[in-house]
């Protein structure tokens, strides 16, 4: 019987390397899979590549994992924000090295990941700064810069609910960059509300089919869900967060 | 002195050139101020890069729900007949030109239509560029929903930007609280000036040549996409 | 208010040019826009490009058009089949063009075509006789072949159900092709079962989002569906075809 | 003479090699019949690529689907825990190097596992060549299920491939009906002669000279892959 279900967020990660490329889900804080970063955290792996959209917000998840200095670089598309002061301390100070990619690009570049493409010819950055370096070539009157997949060793992402097959279904926007970061990593490691049983999910609604994943850890409801707080999260002492939603 | 409209009156403006079924993406800040108004009796669809086509305003009190934001991180709603996608599919929407409208802010907008709103180039400023580029040169139509004048007093509309470029020849129109500027092949033409602003005074303000719109047509849109 | 719905077949195909390229979705019998494809036949256009993973079974559908000579080329990846003898007999004399393209690359090449992506290095096809002539590359020491997309002037698709905006779902294996050529295609017409009112549809699980969408037209539910039988082609006399399913 | 095992000896002797939680797919023709000897009480999900994974047995008596087919356009089933999708996603999971083991048929094999299952080259002959140039490239193990010998004698196994190729150093291992070839870096090693059959009947049959697979290691494969 296929059973990818693991016992705790522990569980999980375990087995993450020094020096692995680890991608993680989430935009702003929609889909981001806080247990596995919290038990990423704990686990110890260091000297870390980082692929998000972001570079952290407050002194939480991925904010906290860069406090503690485990990440050597980040490819994102949008590391400075109003409450990035740990990402932005560390850049400051060259002790993180940031690859900027507009958004699109990145979706695209996890996507050639997944898909067995070599590269891809993307009109998004031409003529720009973040183009600088790279191929560039004109094909039916347009102009477009060569683009290379992003691939990782492990990518922890967050969905809503799985079957013990792996197949996932995920929650509104929540679902942003799960679905591809799951294709392109070599294992994929995703965090549920709840685990259902095989056959439950619609197969017509299964947005990442089992195949692209390899652990899946219940950390129960996001209680946001019930009473419109974020929390779950821990700071950068490790002391359980609870704030209310930013409007 | 030019005459001047508010910025919720700009938005007003640019909603009011929004025609029915259009897609559109509103860019964060001021050209989220345009889904305020657009009018209830028209279906216009809007699309967030994080992965909602069907946005709907923001939730009532209490009624927030941390899955459901926007390209801002800010709560939103979903309409009857919004779909979810992951950002791949989300952004290949936008790439691949299907978008009818974008509107954007700038820091700067050359003649040629090149568009800086990303970076301002300052040594030490750390650097984030998210959607933007994608953005530029996705949508049909790329409208600018700016100021004319900077803070400093220099005009946002140049012959050439300074500040590091977003998109090279993206935008279709500029939308100020002076006036509606089209890009054309000959440069900046006014398409409406508000109050008693004259061209004249546009271009004493801006220090361009400007053309009037009425007699240049506005740009070719660069896409085919969808002719419904 | 937005009504992408229309009357009938015929209004829904009305305005296809002489010249155009036509991408038909389905793979065998499953996703085939029976209907649609019956009112182009009656509609008249000639001189068209298809892009369809086959070309054409029986007498019926894809392959009635192409009896009737409105075909010039044909983009296909498999149109050797034990009933395609109307598109064998045209090749045979020299009176159709084929573009034989690898199933995964013409997937992709239609997918990039409706993404913006301005070509892509595929690893698939790479030293076979589909790659000669084409641009070849090795990226990270495996190598690849540079493919282009496939745009095209219409679509024609089959799906379940629509709402008004045209957000689309399908039915099992009928998905295949419809919901990439929906996005690579200037005039996207779709068929489905029924016209269900706008939010019944979960936008969880709608796959092709209304944007990609420009006409719909509601054929009834397939009666396949009811006894087993296909039904609703017309063979090349434009008699109506009642056919077992072949086992 | 050697030893020969009949067509469904042969799916079952392939099926055996198969562990439980494989992702497989299983080209048309004589390959499909491995999924008659697949343990019921092993879970291997099979893919089509028309579109889903998890797919089961032919439909019951009066409960053919036309909606629900596979690669061959024959009727199946869908199991409890399948998940459709279209076609770009669907051979993305091939390309993508994500699914375990994929089972072609084949006119000839190489010793460098290069395939040629699509074409004759026959002057005249109309080309289809379907998925199985992506097949051929895309699964981490790809298995080819044939007779050692063509219906005119000539072996399937050779030096290099005469007729026109599907994909270039692809093949992991050949099943014929006659013994078990790995493909080595030292060319075609026997894992496994059926029966009475010898290594030197082997090199006779077949024309080349064979190593023994028990000590040249299986070629690695070509992809990382996941690793669960």
């Amino acid at each position: 019987m296929i059973d990818k279900t693991v016992a705790d967020a522990a569980s999980a990660v375990d087995g993450i390397e020094d020096g692995a490329t680890v991608m993680i889900g989430g935009f702003g804080r929609a889909g981001q899979p806080v247990e596995l970063i919290d038990a990423l955290i704990a686990q110890g792996a260091g000297d870390l590549t980082i692929v998000n959209n972001n570079a952290g917000n407050g002194d939480v998840g991925l904010a906290a994992l860069l406090a503690k200095r485990r990440v050597r670089k980040i490819i994102c598309s949008f590391p400075r924000q109003h409450d990035s002061w740990v990402f932005d301390g560390l850049f400051r100070d060259g002790d993180i090295e940031l690859e900027l990619v507009p958004q699109g690009n990145l979706a695209e570049r996890i996507r050639a990941a997944g898909a067995g493409i070599g590269a891809f010819f993307s009109p998004t950055g031409v003529g720009t700064q973040l183009a600088e370096g790279k191929e560039a070539r004109t094909i039916d009157g347009r102009d477009y810069v060569l683009e290379y997949p992003i691939r990782a060793d492990v990518a922890l992402i967050s969905a809503l609910q799985a079957d013990r097959w792996g197949n996932l279904v995920y929650r509104e926007t929540a679902r942003n960059f799960g679905p591809i970061m799951a294709t392109a990593a070599a294992r994929t490691i995703v965090q549920v509300d709840e685990i259902v049983p095989l056959g439950t999910l619609d197969p017509e609604a299964v947005v990442t089919p089992g195949l692209f994943v390899d652990r899946v850890v219940a950390v129960g409801a996001r209680r946001w869900l019930d009473d419109g707080a974020f929390v779950g999260g821990v700071d950068v002492e490790g002391n359980p967060l609870s704030e209310e939603v930013t409007r | 002195m030019t005459t001047r409209i508010s910025r919720q009156q700009l938005a007003a403006r640019i909603a009011a050139d929004i025609p029915e079924g259009a897609y559109v993406n509103l860019g964060i800040g001021a050209p989220t101020l345009v889904a305020n108004h657009l009018p209830d009796d028209l279906e216009i669809i809007l699309h967030t890069e994080n992965g909602l086509l069907g946005m709907g305003p923001a939730p009532a009190e209490g009624q927030v729900d941390p899955d459901l934001i926007n390209a801002g991180k800010q709560p939103v709603t979903a309409l009857p007949g919004a779909a979810y996608f992951h950002h791949a599919d989300s952004f290949g929407m936008m790439r691949g030109g299907h978008l009818d409208v974008c509107v954007l802010g700038a820091f700067q907008v050359s003649q040629a239509g090149d568009l800086a709103n990303w970076s301002t180039g300052a040594p030490g400023a750390i650097p984030a560029v998210g959607g933007a580029m994608d953005l530029a040169i996705g949508a049909k139509s790329v409208y600018v929903m700016t100021d004319l004048l900077a803070k400093t007093g220099e005009s946002k509309l140049v012959a050439s930007c300074s500040y590091p470029l977003t998109g090279v020849g993206c935008v279709t129109r500029v939308y100020t609280d002076h006036a509606v500027f089209d890009v054309t092949d000959a440069g900046f033409a006014v398409r409406e000036a508000f109050g008693d602003t004259t061209v004249a005074e546009l271009e004493a303000l801006t220090g361009l040549a400007l053309v009037d719109a009425t007699v240049v047509p506005e740009r070719a849109k660069r896409h085919e996409g969808k002719d419904a």
